[in-house]
């Protein structure tokens, strides 16, 4: 690794997430918002997610998804201009989605800066610590504001502690990425896209969630799938990025993911 | 400093202090020396008799405290609480068993708390938080119990189906399990989100 | 009541209470009507700035609270009594999109923010800074999230629109160095949370 990826990498501690990190780029470069030099801020992301190969998988998972996401902006700007088939509907720049959320990204960066500094309680201004004992005789008050966390919380413990088969709530089927891997292509089968959520929705466990997770990144690296973003929504979309056989199979071996 | 200055810095670290304060401690804070402080204490006593304040200087056990006045405890006495009561982890516990698994007799829900939870059910039925369902129709004829329209209000729900599942709860963040498999994520996992200094 | 009785009265009862009080239930407490609660409350500010104290009166989640004046931070904690949040980034960036879009759900906050904020929300969960609000009424029923009182109290807010005005930008703010986050708070406060100069 060269000096200026070590410089990266170091650096990276200090960005929050993909979007962190991309409007440090931006601004760094002095790059117009509104007119992202695609090119040049995705090759720049690239390598510094080459830097960051050394680094675990999960938090790359994250900046994965940005990458493609950049791939595919920077890919259609690179189309030639289509005849237009409505000519009358006006196309979005591929990138307004992406300036949208930087720009607001922006916006809770700062406030957050600003809520930081606001006089805290217990960090710059100091109440009393005790309470009179004349009005702590007077407690029966009833029962007030507790959360729904609270519930949940004692319930979680509850179940943790509980004997018999409450526990299999808990229990965590094993499910291998190759599987998931395929679960997946075959719900895009047949399909133009699926949205991204749906793959988490459910009520899918913690597990699942992760094992789905990997299963995507892989089949982005595999370039099997695409993202894309709805620009109205925001949705996260999945394409099949091939066209898929029949069963929609992938032969995988299992080792070679590195998971198990 | 000056005693200007320090009267009022005084009064706030006496203010503050979770009990009776020395002047010793004060002046140790302050980095100056006690002389001073007592100076700024005999300041702070001239300050509160020449304008009635609602709290004053109270020497107890070696040290400073601001007390209410006397005279004014009947009306301190009906401020009663303005914390809200907090429920006790029995209460919140069987609260908890019976919102989600009712109907719900007696015994099930000690069965999953292992103790017995007959005074804490009482104090629930009081609070309005819990109701009598009817009778399980085995044998016995236990009560069942539920939840109530107090109980919704409390948490803020509009219905039943609005209480989030225990499922939804532990998505929110992995216990243990994939605990290695997360470890080592520097961002994704922060430093427990707030630390304590 | 005389408002020159009234007052110090008052300011007991804000005094002894072990939170931001309501002028309502001063005025309850004292069975009088508000309105001579509220000239009590501005006799005392009146009082506060004439005369320098080592606390004043903040306006904090709908009700009044004495708490110590900012200047005397550093003194205060090395009284070392009190243990204060740090927050990390990702808690503060979830914090305040929690504060300034709620309802939102973990969805909403994670799009915004790029990252997985799960675990971030469950740590601002257990520190009562955020609640469940109930389910969203969309598809899969997302729980959606807001503040407490907790923390509209720690922030010395009077309520969500006492919030700093969030600036909308309509093109890149300049860079703020990475770090100056941090930069001017007085961070004295050693691990033991008490401070060194």
């Amino acid at each position: 690794m060269n000096a200026g990826m070590e410089n990266y990498a170091i650096q990276l501690e200090n960005f929050e997430g993909p979007l962190d990190l991309l409007l440090h780029l931006i601004k760094k470069n002095e790059m117009d918002i509104y007119d992202i030099p695609m090119a040049a801020i995705t090759d720049q992301y690239l390598t510094i997610l080459d830097a960051m190969k050394i680094l675990n998988l999960d938090l790359a998972g994250e900046f994965l998804l940005m990458a493609a996401t950049l791939l595919h902006i920077k890919s259609k700007l690179l189309l030639p201009k289509m005849v237009e088939e409505e000519p009358e509907e006006e196309e979005e720049d591929p990138r307004a989605e992406l300036v949208r959320r930087l720009l607001e990204y922006q916006k809770y960066k700062e406030v957050s800066q600003t809520l930081e500094r606001q006089p805290r309680l217990g960090r710059d201004l100091f109440a009393r610590a005790a309470p009179q004992p004349e009005v702590l005789e007077d407690t029966e008050a009833g029962f007030v504001a507790v959360g729904l966390y609270d519930l949940l919380a004692a319930l979680r413990d509850v179940l943790k502690e509980s004997p018999e088969q409450l526990v299999h709530e808990v229990n965590m089927e094993q499910l291998s990425v190759k599987d998931r891997i395929n679960v997946i292509l075959s719900s895009l089968q047949g399909q133009e896209s699926i949205a991204f959520v749906d793959l988490f929705s459910g009520g899918i466990k913690r597990n699942e969630l992760i094992v789905t997770f990997l299963a995507l990144l892989e089949l982005v690296k595999l370039r099997m799938v695409r993202f894309m973003q709805n620009t109205s929504h925001g949705t996260i979309w999945l394409f099949p990025a091939v066209v898929l056989d029949e069963t929609g199979d992938l032969d995988i071996i299992e080792d070679t993911l590195g998971y198990t | 400093m000056d005693i200007l200055e320090l009267t009022p810095l005084v009064e706030a670290l006496i203010f503050a202090a979770d009990g009776p304060i020395k002047a010793e401690r004060i002046a140790e804070a302050l980095d100056t020396d006690q002389a001073e402080i007592m100076s700024a204490i005999e300041a702070l006593e001239v300050d509160y008799a020449e304008r009635p304040r609602g709290f004053f200087l109270q020497q107890v056990s070696g040290g400073y405290q601001l007390r209410t006045r006397p005279e004014y405890a009947d009306y301190l006495r009906r401020l009663g609480h303005s914390r809200p009561f907090k429920f006790s982890r029995p209460a919140m516990e069987s609260l908890a068993i019976i919102a989600y698994r009712q109907p719900v007799t007696r015994s099930e829900v000690e069965y999953l708390r292992g103790v017995d939870s007959g005074s804490v059910l009482k104090t629930l039925l009081e609070k309005r938080l819990v109701r009598i369902l009817g009778k399980k129709d085995i044998p016995g004829k236990p009560m069942i119990y539920g939840t109530t329209r107090e109980f919704l209000e409390l948490f803020g729900l509009s219905d039943l189906s609005a209480l989030p599942t225990l499922r939804e709860f532990s998505e929110l963040a992995p216990e243990e399990e994939n605990g290695a498999f997360m470890a080592n994520l520097p961002l994704l996992v922060d430093e427990d989100g707030l630390t304590e200094l």
